[in-house]
């Protein structure tokens, strides 16, 4: 039964104002043209969470659509500090995001509780520091301190996460939804299979006979999915291993518009509200920056082994 | 004993001074820059067992240019191992396998305390920064912390704003209390002008060595706190030819450490 | 730094006596080249674990080298029960081992949980059953029931499990250890790494470059890994995907002899101690069902498509 | 109404039953033998999107020949996704989406309790049987429980030895007040006699309906606890042409289901 639509359908469909979204991506496979399009239909009051956030949750929190956001860490990277996010939390533009902060243990530790079905997990860090002092909108359940029961040594625990809506981007899956990713993971598996429902990006769809022929590289089950959306440069400015590499001057150009309230706004302009989709996105790159600079990101050829799992 | 450059920045000076305290079969969780030349300076010379990891998922790694991110594309082909969070984070980091791992931060306090969070309020920031990400982990669960750092008076402060990474807390047997694991902690503190060394009986950082072209004065008088000088202070060993080579010859031909020195490290 | 040895040495340097072992497979990638070697060398008083243990720890409890076993499952499936671990526990013969019980999804997590550091581990299942009734040499620490911080429910925690060893068989490895693996999983990964050391066993060694072709195929690293051991046909008369099919015959030739004390003396005589490895138990294999049955065994051809990880 | 069969066993009878139960895009976790049979038959006629899982770590398999085990090496090719226990019980089956489970047992009893650990005393076996493996966690966490069994008074009891698999346990509310997920819990038992429904009320199984050439009286005789027969209490459907036109052309041409008579099922 195919679940395959355009992302327009995917995201118009599936994402509800005041929902809480798990977008997957760590520079590796950001659903890039999924946040987007969640901007272009100016969703509203969204909780927002991943690991190692970057340009892309910068982006939606200064395009406006972010409510609240569970962190471990905003930032451009190479390219600094996340200023629309700095924007938000230091002068409320456009509004003040309520931060509930992890780290990169914790957060995908609650994810894979929420993925499993525990309702909560114990995890060694943050003790000791003032990442148990700073509550927002978790409150009391932020986290629990126990003495364990088996040998009375004090313990954090932190809460499953369940988000009503994963978006995940992969190298290829079936019109069903069953989603193959390699590479770079960051915690896109958990995510994905906490949420009660995933909307799968990818490079290309496959037959069910693909996916067939190397089942253990599947990350998420079709049961779970309830949209595919075929859509290739999907992560750019990021990048899809075997497929394209990331761009870095296109990060200096987000860096230096974001660096300004009128300058994040001509971005969104031009690169996200001036085009309809992915593939009106790539005509535009194509045009600005040249089809060198296009053709220069397309991955090299270097194809590792097929395997067998005959009897 | 080694023969050292005739030349060199105060970025490799750093580096090297990170990759002496990796030893042979070590397992390095690492990030960009510093800990990364820092690793692999200790591989090419005298840890070549020594193995590298990325948060983002990647076990030792064969990058063909230098990593800008612990996501970057080059460091999955060629890679013994990659995972995710849930693998470096929880398999390796949590279980216990990690020896070093490497923290900077905008403020960096004298029990090795790290602050990646916020400068002022926390509720009404004057700077908002990026949060722990991998950080509070690393510096709670990894055998030995090696922090970088630049040595002025707003880096380097009597009291970190926020502790987003816990050093020694507030002092010897904090880290206990709380239950972090037994043998873990800041090492010492390594920046552009001394190694500072982490006493674990009052769990603060003591002047071990000044680099060369600084002095035991200059490093007290740059440190905000009444920092401890070790009865046997000295200058700070210069980059061996050995290290020197690994670096420019096969980890950084561009020398591109030296945007560092933009970033004040001299 | 090559970790390759032989299966004798292996088993001579890494298994003691008194050792807690985890035995990965699940008739899928069974190393009972490495349990016939543990039978042979005699070790003793191991303390087994592994969920849906089959003809493998039959075997080993049978041969007397099993104190105690950390159960969910024991059967020889399409076969009958266990015949060895009847005898034990119904009649100690060769002595009454002690058996500490739990289930298809408790031990995994148990496993999963030791595997990340953890002290405990949520699980939803076991409760209402008598498997909270009966506790063996792990007393009142084989589980423990609290009420939620969170929430106030009932919850029932159960231990990480730490073994000494690991012993798993893989598809292949790099002479430093790094193990790939595909197929069906049972709880070989999270019980491999929940141990303090590792022996991989694997059909073929092949160089590290071919290890990096595809890293997320990776399940145990090398830093995990004390002994890299070639030793193809190691998983019969269970299977490796891709390699060989399972022995359906000799399944029968393993009930039968197992059912009496006497005959299973004998198979161990014929199979076991009377062959000094792998190699001379293939010989033999040959000698006795004859070249057609076991070339009927190999794997058909049938390869997927290879990926790439470029950029 | 569909036409039915002209002849059938009863191992097929009962398949068809377990058939029945399945919804179109039901995830059913199966083991081999009758679950397998039942879950196909239902694909193949009125659940085209139901989906079949195996603990071993495999979702939707595409074997082709009878898998012998959960372990099978059939299993592996074609599947759509293949982890291991941790994704299917936990990541499928704890986490709350799995529709089907099927269990069986050496001892079943009124409120679907079932033994599949030890005849007689744990400490003192008469007959030490496998343990749980997947029955309890499925038994406990799937949203309907499927059970087969050989209709006579060794096999159904007034109460097992040994709760090896918790159906109701001892009544209405138990298996709330133990934190079992609401809505979970036994649905049938399917005999070579019978069907027999869950009253969720009492926990109790009570008589459905009787299979044709069995009674009422014989059922009701055959079952050591005082079965309640329901108001409507009918015979059991037989198998439908295209139920079992499923069976012997597509996933049983050998009939190796006959297997069964010899274990009783007749």
């Amino acid at each position: 039964m195919s679940k395959v639509m355009s992302m327009k359908q995917a995201i118009a469909k599936h994402v509800n104002d005041g929902d809480f979204l798990f977008i997957g991506g760590y520079i590796c496979r950001t659903p890039f043209a999924a946040i987007h399009e969640i901007i272009r239909q100016q969703k509203k009051d969204l909780t927002v969470t991943r690991s190692n956030a970057a340009d892309d949750f910068d982006m939606m929190i200064g395009a406006g659509v972010v409510k609240r956001f569970i962190a471990t860490f905003l930032s451009l990277g190479f390219y600094g500090l996340g200023r629309c996010y700095r924007r938000s939390l230091e002068q409320g533009i456009p509004h003040k995001i309520e931060v509930e902060e992890y780290t990169n243990l914790s957060l995908p530790m609650m994810l894979m509780a929420g993925s499993m079905g525990m309702p909560f997990i114990p995890v060694k860090d943050m003790a000791g520091s003032d990442l148990l002092n700073v509550k927002s909108f978790m409150g009391d359940n932020k986290y629990k301190i126990i003495d364990s029961p088996f040998d009375g040594a004090k313990t954090v625990l932190v809460p499953a996460l369940n988000p009503d809506l994963a978006i995940v981007h992969v190298q290829q899956a079936d019109e069903d939804g069953n989603a193959q990713m390699w590479g770079i993971g960051g915690d896109c598996q958990v995510g994905a299979n906490a949420a009660k429902k995933v909307i799968v990006t990818c490079e290309r769809i496959v037959d069910r006979e693909v996916i067939g022929k190397d089942p253990s590289r599947t990350i998420v089950p079709d049961f779970k999915v309830v949209a595919v959306v075929e859509e290739p440069f999907c992560a750019h400015p990021g990048y899809t291993p075997g497929f394209y590499d990331f761009d870095f001057n296109f990060g200096n150009l987000y860096k230096n518009a974001s660096s300004t309230v009128e300058g994040f706004q001509a971005f969104l302009d031009e690169w996200v509200y001036g085009v309809t989709g992915r593939a009106k996105y790539i005509e535009h790159y194509i045009q600005k920056m040249g089809y060198g600079a296009y053709r220069n990101l397309q991955a090299k050829f270097d194809y590792g082994y097929p395997v067998s799992y005959a009897y | 004993m080694s023969e050292h450059a005739a030349e060199y920045c105060k970025p490799e000076l750093m580096a090297c001074c990170g990759a002496r305290e990796i030893k042979d079969h070590n397992l390095v969780l690492v990030g960009t820059g510093f800990p990364t030349m820092s690793a692999n300076i200790a591989r090419y010379t005298h840890a070549p067992h020594a193995r590298l990891m990325q948060e983002s998922g990647v076990y030792d790694a064969q990058p063909k240019r230098p990593a800008l991110s612990v996501g970057d594309p080059c460091l999955n082909p060629g890679a013994a191992m990659i995972g995710g969070l849930v693998e470096i984070m929880g398999m390796f980091l949590q279980a216990g396998w990690v020896d070093i791992g490497f923290l900077s931060g905008s403020q960096v306090d004298k029990f090795g305390n790290i602050n990646t969070t916020v400068i002022g309020d926390y509720a009404q920031p004057k700077s908002r920064l990026p949060g722990s990400g991998g950080a509070n982990p690393i510096g709670s669960l990894a055998k030995k912390i090696l922090i970088i750092a630049l040595h002025d008076t707003r880096r380097l402060i009597e009291r970190v704003d926020f502790i987003t990474t816990p050093g020694y807390i507030d002092g010897p047997g904090a880290r206990e209390r709380w239950g972090l694991p037994a043998d873990t902690g800041p090492e010492v503190i390594i920046t552009n002008k001394a190694v500072m060394r982490f006493d674990k009986s009052t769990g603060e950082a003591y002047l071990e060595s000044y680099h060369p072209d600084t002095s035991v004065e200059e490093v007290v008088r740059l440190t905000p706190w009444k920092l401890n000088v070790a009865d046997d202070v000295h200058e700070t060993e210069p980059p061996r030819v050995e290290e020197i080579r690994a670096l420019r010859e096969i980890l950084d031909p561009n020398r591109m450490i030296r945007l560092y020195e933009g970033r004040g490290y001299v």
